[in-house]
């Protein structure tokens, strides 16, 4: 069990620790403010797990390369790509919260279950019928009339 | 091009002009010629029926790498002219005085006549079928034609029992795509003979699998146990003449496939030897046979309505066909066979004579109606000639067939399946006792008093029906060189038979003798009914034994409601609805499910299941890593 | 088979059953009388009543199917004896065979149906209704007999069942359970207690003869002639090994009628459904097992 | 053939300046997208026939592979290119004032295209993300607040997929160093491990977001209830065929192992029977198109699952028949909807609507001879010859869907043949654009039926084409990497 606590196997842990943290946070939140909080936890993590794979101990920024040094650099491309996707990332966040105020200021709650209840509601009435899940009867069984066989 | 291509051509091409011509009032005119032209195409090809060569089409798709083709034996021309006929009769029944009522009432006659011919192509591409491919996009047409005739009756409950025909067909569909699926996975071929080819390699529970699911299929479309619910009410609502057509011949395509498949290509030896000796496939289908011979006729004697008695009638009697085939010897398969061409015949003469008391009187409920006969005297006999067909009395048609079964269960010592075939002719006697009494007999009602006969166009195809009922009763050797051929091109055993009926060497029929004998004593019974006694003397309807009442017009004195309480006091408690218990509890159980998943889709579960999965990920990935590292 | 010999078959089959049917009336009538201690009626009352009700003035009709309704039911009968192989009397017989004799024996019962119905009498109706009932229970357990019979003797013809029976022995030693079966259907089908409810004469009027009068009844009469006579001939083929001559054949026939009539009294009137709950019970059950014996 | 950049660079190009231009002319902002998706779609007609039956790299940005950014061109990636440009164009928004609403629809456009055509698994993210994020747009522009709280819902769970997305690149990389796909086809082996299969879970569950896959699908009903129907056919028509794209590249080029396939099978099933269930019992005509679109989605999965050329063209004929009957069925959705009694009397409204719903649902139904038959029969005969328990099993989920389907197909077509009553209002709008192109859709389809062999041979070489790794490798990768390796 030693590579576990290497540097790199210590790393990983917290990563992908993190990762799971955010995304049981998105399993049990209820508030849209938390379970944004979670998405944020969960890709920070999914992107450390990125910047990882490129990284090399003791290696140096890649940044300094001459070539002769003999010196072991750093992968550049996952720093690269970690940057894309933390800047998608940031985007899509801003763009989730501005949906978040105007989803509380219209339904004028925060909660997840009351949301979804009222949005189902909604579609519902929009649509003419009941709202799946209430206590209706299920599915129609009608009998054609004076069948007895 | 064969003559097969020219039928294709022809039957294509009256497709394409009543199509046009639908709504135009010279379809009426053209669509009987139309059928009578495919007849004579038929006629032509009628060399298949005595012996000769079956048909090939030069025509020939390959598509997707899957061949089709189409040919013509003996056993689709035997199917093709009663398709033909019943379409012709129906046809001439509808042009005229029914079809202007028809549309008056709001109905869509072109699409009845368009329905009509999409059923008879569909059917004939169907019966031309030259192996499994164009089998199944034939039994694809053949279904979904029927559904289009269902639905053209406005009736919300037509339009409901038409949609649980089309999950039914549906459901049987698939079943035999499984069952191509399975014969095809095996050589990469779908053409007939691979049938027994690949039953023959199967290991035992494949064979009984491929058994099931191919019966399962032709099961629905004939309305067998425990298929049957669909059937009585969608062809009851369908309107009139093509119900008449419906009921005469489209479920007869499960027989079809029945004889082309499982009989020509599994056969006796496939059929016994899945399962065990007790209990062989073969038993499990007689048995089959026979209960769908029971249940439904005893259902059919609970209805009040005279079409959906009739049809729940056609549903019992494709268990004489069945029964008959299933014994595979050359008496009783070639009843089976023959039951199809009679019943067609009475049937369709039986829906349109009711159809023809709802064109007079507007109602086929059987309590309120009685008495026609003074007014419809045609359409009476019409209608006793059918029934006794139906009941299997001599000397129409019915019996000839009926009588071949028995005798095949007889000599196949078969008593329990032997009474389970009686129990249904008694059933049906009484029932069809019940339709024609509660219809033309007893006391005629007041409303009804200036009912007249049908007009001629519509009791020529009656007529001319029950003219075949009785022909082929009194000299089934028409019809048995037919049914030789086709026993003949499915390798049964072949029948020995005359003009008369059959020559069998423990004891044999003969029609002709049976007929005059029984035309003998009715002669006698007639002469010493006119000739012997005083004359008789008409009285009023009125005039009658009421107990010392005397009857006014306003008195219902007339016997129809629950006409058989003795029987129904008894059975009445088997009706306990069994068979519509179990569709319901599959929709039941259907729902459950349904709800379960709508549940699902609606909560959190997804995010667990990610949760779920995206750790077993991570570690993996860490695992990896460890032992990388 | 000549001309001459298939007239005189047409011909006679049926005056001989009409004639031996009379005496079985006679008979029968004679055995109620004598178990309710009366005399009876004489030798040529069933003629008589029979002459009586032909040539009676009133003949009140309902119409044609009334009429004819009463020609298919004596009609049916009279093709019924001539498919009956009685000694010297089998040429056409053997055309047909048992399935089709127990089939010729549901015209009569339509054909009465039938004018019956066209009476527009209720009480008709009801007793038609009854009456088919009744032939749906007596004609499971007869049917099972004709089987089992068919199946025993190895032939469903009348002629070869007589044969197999004058070769080996009779069928009622062989089948002693199946001829009790058929003992039960028989007394189903000739009506008589305790399967008699569709007449029910202060019930429902005397059912399916509440409107017939004069030559209609006299058909129904005729018709109950050779009823009996069937039943009778048909029997004793079966089981009582037939007869090489009429003097063989007429005294089983005779007491295969007799014995119904014997035992009818010590019966009440069943219900509807408890006929169809006795048939199908015990004769069925005896069938069955006596088939059990014959496979 | 380096023009073909500009399919993604034009619409992009287009996004930033639409809102600039709409400042000086509304009517000229309105007209610039669709200008240049006809633009595109020149540029992909003759790019298909340049290309011809081979295949041909883009790259970009100096690097050479397996460094830079490539464009992988061939046949299906420019049919996909095709669809997305003529789809854009039929579902526009004409009759939106907001200049916004296009720039979005341009963004959507450029992302499907740089789906569509990367050949580079983190640009295939990027585009992915992209793409999401002009679909929150779009869906957040429309007037109605539920379609916000719709799009924040389906946002969090699409989010999480792209992060599950991110997660199986971070560990490919791990185990490869290696993004591009034909880089990756050529060490396949280091990805059939254990690690490297839950990457592919993670790619296929976390695009299967967007595709609808079964147990990441809950939004599927909340956005199509409350969105307009074109962008609904746009969603279900297209988008989660792109995410499907994306599944086929990794799918084919790299994870052709039997695990990989099992997985798509199980998900597939359960996507086709629980989409079914659930539509089997919706009342009104969205809620049960969005799950019968779940379910075919479903089946996609199923054929994908059979692997190589063969479940390629499967594949591809499935979408393309998808595409253009559940596509019509939500552009037809615009003229009727709502609860199924209000549909009542619609045949006698209009019969040609009737007729053209018919022809849909036949085909979707998988009746002769109309396409759909052959799509299933072929499916089906393929299941078969795989064998083994659970390609069985997947031919008899996918019969018994097609039961239920009938079901709950036909009860709706049966209230449209009913007599109209008090309270039934067939039809909500005279007349729709939207129509007049599922009108198009179901000619399509009935052209198509008459010419299903040439079709079919067609897509079976391009599929033979794409679902090959050689050529793919050949094309992209220098030949000094080539080299290396033989």
């Amino acid at each position: 069990m030693n590579h576990f606590f290497t540097v790199e196997g210590i790393l990983y842990f917290g990563a992908i620790s993190l990762s799971i943290i955010g995304l049981f946070g998105l399993l049990v939140s209820k508030n849209l403010f938390r379970l944004l909080l979670s998405l944020v936890l969960f890709e920070a993590g999914a992107n450390l797990v990125l910047v990882l794979s490129g990284f090399i101990r003791n290696g140096i920024a890649p940044i300094f390369l001459d070539g002769n040094s003999g010196a072991v650099m750093n992968d550049p491309v996952p720093q690269a790509l970690v940057l894309t996707a933390i800047v998608i990332g940031v985007g899509v966040q801003a763009l989730a919260l501005s949906l978040i105020f105007r989803v509380k200021k219209h339904y004028g709650s925060m909660d997840m279950r009351t949301i979804r209840s009222k949005l189902e509601r909604e579609i519902a009435e929009n649509a003419g019928v009941t709202p799946p899940g209430s206590n209706e009867a299920p599915a129609p069984v009608k009998l054609i009339e004076g069948e007895n066989s | 091009m064969t003559l097969l291509d020219h039928l294709f051509i022809v039957v294509f091409s009256c497709l394409i002009a009543i199509s046009v011509v639908r709504n135009l009032p010279i379809v009426d005119k053209l669509a009987p010629v139309l059928y009578g032209l495919i007849l004579i195409m038929l006629v032509r090809m009628a060399s298949v029926a005595y012996g000769g060569d079956a048909y090939l089409s030069s025509f020939s798709l390959d598509l997707l790498g899957f061949k089709m083709h189409w040919q013509f034996t003996a056993l689709s021309w035997y199917f093709a002219i009663i398709t033909l006929v019943a379409a012709l009769a129906s046809a001439v029944f509808m042009s005229g005085d029914w079809g202007r009522q028809y549309r008056e009432g709001g109905g869509n006659y072109g699409m009845l006549q368009l329905a009509l011919i999409v059923n008879v192509f569909s059917m004939i591409l169907l019966l031309g079928s030259g192996d499994l491919l164009s089998l199944f996009i034939g039994w694809e047409f053949v279904s979904w034609a029927s559904f289009l005739m269902m639905v053209l009756s406005p009736s919300k409950l037509a339009k409901k029992s038409a949609v649980k025909y089309i999950v039914y067909a549906m459901t049987g569909a698939m079943a035999l795509m499984v069952a191509i699926v399975m014969i095809y996975a095996v050589n990469d071929s779908l053409e007939f003979e691979q049938i027994s080819i690949v039953f023959a390699q199967m290991s035992g529970s494949s064979q009984v699998a491929l058994v099931l699911l191919l019966f399962v299929a032709f099961a629905i479309k004939m309305g067998l146990l425990p298929f049957h619910l669909w059937q009585a009410v969608a062809y009851a609502e369908t309107p009139g003449p093509g119900a008449a057509f419906l009921g005469a011949i489209s479920s007869r395509m499960g027989m079809f496939t029945i004889v082309l498949v499982i009989v020509q290509f599994i056969g006796l030896g496939g059929l016994k030897s899945v399962g065990t000796s007790f209990a062989n496939m073969q038993t499990l289908l007689a048995w089959v046979a026979a209960l769908t011979t029971i249940i439904p006729t005893y259902i059919a004697l609970q209805q009040h309505d005279a079409k959906r008695l009739l049809a729940w009638h056609g549903v019992g009697q494709g268990g004489y066909m069945l029964l008959g085939i299933i014994m595979f010897d050359s008496i009783g398969s070639a009843g089976g066979l023959m039951h199809v061409l009679n019943h067609a015949s009475y049937q369709a003469a039986l829906f349109m004579t009711v159809v023809a008391v709802m064109y007079r009187t507007g109602t086929s409920d059987l309590n309120k109606l009685g008495g026609l006969v003074t007014q419809m005297p045609l359409t009476f006999l019409v209608m006793l000639i059918g029934i006794i067909g139906l009941a299997g009395l001599p000397p129409m048609n019915g019996f000839v067939s009926k009588w071949l079964v028995y005798r095949s269960l007889l000599v196949n010592g078969q008593p329990l399946l032997f009474v389970a075939a009686v129990l249904g002719t008694l059933g049906t006697i009484l029932s069809v006792y019940k339709l024609i009494h509660n219809t033309f007999l007893g006391q005629l009602r007041l409303e009804h008093q200036n009912v007249r006969e049908v007009p001629w166009s519509m009791l020529v195809p009656m007529l001319g029906l029950s003219v075949i009922v009785f022909i082929t009763g009194f000299m089934p050797g028409l019809i048995l060189p037919w049914i030789a051929s086709v026993q003949e091109s499915v390798g049964l055993p072949v029948i020995a038979h005359h003009l008369g009926g059959i020559e069998y060497a423990k004891g044999g029929l003969d029609m002709i003798w049976v007929s005059g004998i029984l035309f003998y004593g009715f002669g006698v019974g007639a002469l010493i009914f006119y000739f012997l006694g005083g004359k008789s003397k008409r009285v009023h309807q009125y005039d009658n034994y009421a107990g010392g009442h005397f009857l006014t017009s306003d008195v219902r004195y007339h016997y129809s409601n629950n006409f058989y309480p003795g029987l129904m006091h008894l059975i009445g408690t088997w009706y306990r609805g069994s068979f519509q218990w179990l569709e319901n509890s599959i929709v039941s159980v259907m729902s459950f499910f349904s709800v379960f998943f709508e549940n699902i889709y609606r909560a959190k579960q997804p995010v667990m299941l990610l949760l779920i999965g995206v750790v077993l990920a991570l570690l993996a990935l860490y695992r990896n890593l460890g032992v990388g590292a | 088979m000549n001309a001459l010999h298939l007239m005189a078959e047409l011909i006679f089959m049926p005056l001989i059953a009409f004639i031996v049917g009379m005496m079985m009336v006679l008979m029968m009538r004679k055995i109620s009388a004598r178990l309710q201690r009366r005399i009876g009626p004489p030798f040529f009352q069933p003629l008589y009543d029979i002459v009586k009700l032909y040539g009676k003035d009133t003949q009140i009709s309902h119409g044609l199917i009334h009429d004819i309704g009463i020609i298919m039911a004596v009609g049916g009968y009279i093709g019924a004896e001539i498919l009956l192989p009685v000694p010297g009397m089998e040429g056409i017989a053997a055309k047909g065979g048992v399935i089709t004799l127990s089939y010729f024996l549901m015209i009569p019962s339509l054909g009465m149906a039938l004018g019956v119905g066209q009476c527009a009498n209720p009480n008709g109706s009801i007793g038609i209704s009854r009456a088919l009932t009744a032939m749906l229970a007596y004609d499971i357990p007869f049917i099972l007999v004709v089987f089992g019979a068919a199946w025993h003797y190895q032939s469903t013809s009348l002629i070869g069942m007589i044969e197999y029976q004058q070769v080996h022995q009779w069928g009622i030693v062989e089948m002693p359970l199946l001829a009790i079966a058929g003992l039960f259907a028989l007394q189903g089908m000739l009506g008589k207690q305790p399967f008699e409810i569709y007449i029910a004469p202060a019930e429902i009027a005397t059912g399916p003869m509440v409107e017939m009068s004069g030559k209609y009844m006299g058909g129904l009469f005729v018709m109950q002639t050779f009823q009996l006579y069937t039943a009778g001939v048909l029997y004793a083929s079966l089981f009582l090994g037939g007869g090489t001559s009429f003097l063989t054949l007429l005294p089983k026939a005779f007491l295969v009628v007799a014995l119904p009539m014997s035992i009818a009294f010590m019966f009440p009137r069943y219900k509807t459904e408890d006929v169809i709950r006795i048939l199908w019970k015990w004769p069925v059950m005896l069938g069955l097992i006596s088939l059990a014996f014959i496979l | 053939m380096n023009s073909l950049v500009l399919l993604m660079v034009l619409p992009l190009f287009a996004a930033f300046i639409i809102p600039v231009v709409a400042k000086f002319s509304s009517k000229l902002a309105l007209f610039t997208g669709p200008v240049v998706l006809c633009i595109n779609l020149l540029l992909i007609m003759s790019a298909w026939v340049k290309v011809g039956s081979g295949a041909h790299a883009i790259f970009l940005g100096g690097f050479l592979p397996p460094v830079g950014i490539v464009f992988y061109i061939d046949h299906f990636s420019l049919l996909f290119s095709g669809l997305i440009a003529s789809m854009v164009l039929i579902v526009w928004p004409w009759d939106a004032k907001e200049s916004r609403l296009y720039s979005l629809y341009m963004l959507l456009s450029a992302a499907s295209f740089g789906l569509a055509l990367s050949a580079d698994l983190f640009n295939l993210y990027v585009f992915y993300e992209l793409l999401a994020v002009a679909t929150y747009g779009i869906i957040a522009k429309q007037k109605n607040s539920s379609a916000t709280a719709a799009s924040l819902r389906y946002l969090f769970i699409s989010s999480a997929g792209s992060v599950m997305l991110l997660l199986g690149i971070a560990i490919i990389y791990t185990l490869t160093g290696t993004l591009n796909i034909a880089h990756l086809a050529t060490m396949t082996e280091n990805l059939h491990g254990f690690a490297g299969l839950s990457a592919f879970a993670l790619i296929a569950i976390g695009a299967g977001v967007k595709a609808e896959m079964f147990p990441v699908n809950s939004w599927v009903a909340e956005v199509y209830g409350t969105i307009p129907r074109q962008l609904s056919a746009l969603l279900a028509g297209l988008i989660s065929k792109l995410a499907v794209v994306l599944i086929i590249k990794m799918l084919l080029m790299v994870f052709q192992v039997q695990a990989a396939f099992d997985l798509l099978l199980v998900v597939g099933m359960l996507g086709v029977i629980s989409g079914e269930m659930v539509a089997w019992r919706a009342k009104d005509m969205i809620r049960m198109l969005s799950f019968s679109s779940i379910a075919h989605l479903g089946v996609l999965f199923i054929a994908l699952s059979i692997g190589g050329s063969k479940g390629l063209w499967l594949a591809i004929a499935i979408m393309l028949h998808h595409l253009l009957v559940k596509g019509g069925l939500f552009l037809m959705a615009d003229r009727f909807s709502g609860h199924f009694d209000k549909l009542k009397g619609l045949a006698h409204h209009s019969p040609m609507s009737a007729a053209v719903f018919l022809v849909f649902i036949l085909s979707l139904l998988g009746v002769p001879p109309l396409p759909g038959f052959w799509i299933k029969m072929a499916l089906v005969m393929n299941l078969a010859e795989l064998g083994g328990g659970l390609y069985y099993l997947a031919i008899g989920v996918i019969l018994l869907a097609t039961i239920i389907e009938t079901a709950y197909m036909f009860n709706l077509v049966q209230t449209m043949y009913l007599k109209a009553d008090a309270d039934s209002t067939p039809l909500n709008k005279r007349y729709s654009a939207s129509y007049t192109f599922a009108k198009l859709f179901a000619l399509l389809l009935l052209v198509s039926m008459v010419f299903v062999s040439p079709i079919s041979k067609r897509l079976k070489d391009i599929a033979n084409h794409s679902a090959n790794p050689q050529i793919y490798i050949h094309t992209v990768l220098p030949a000094r990497y080539l080299g290396e390796k033989s």
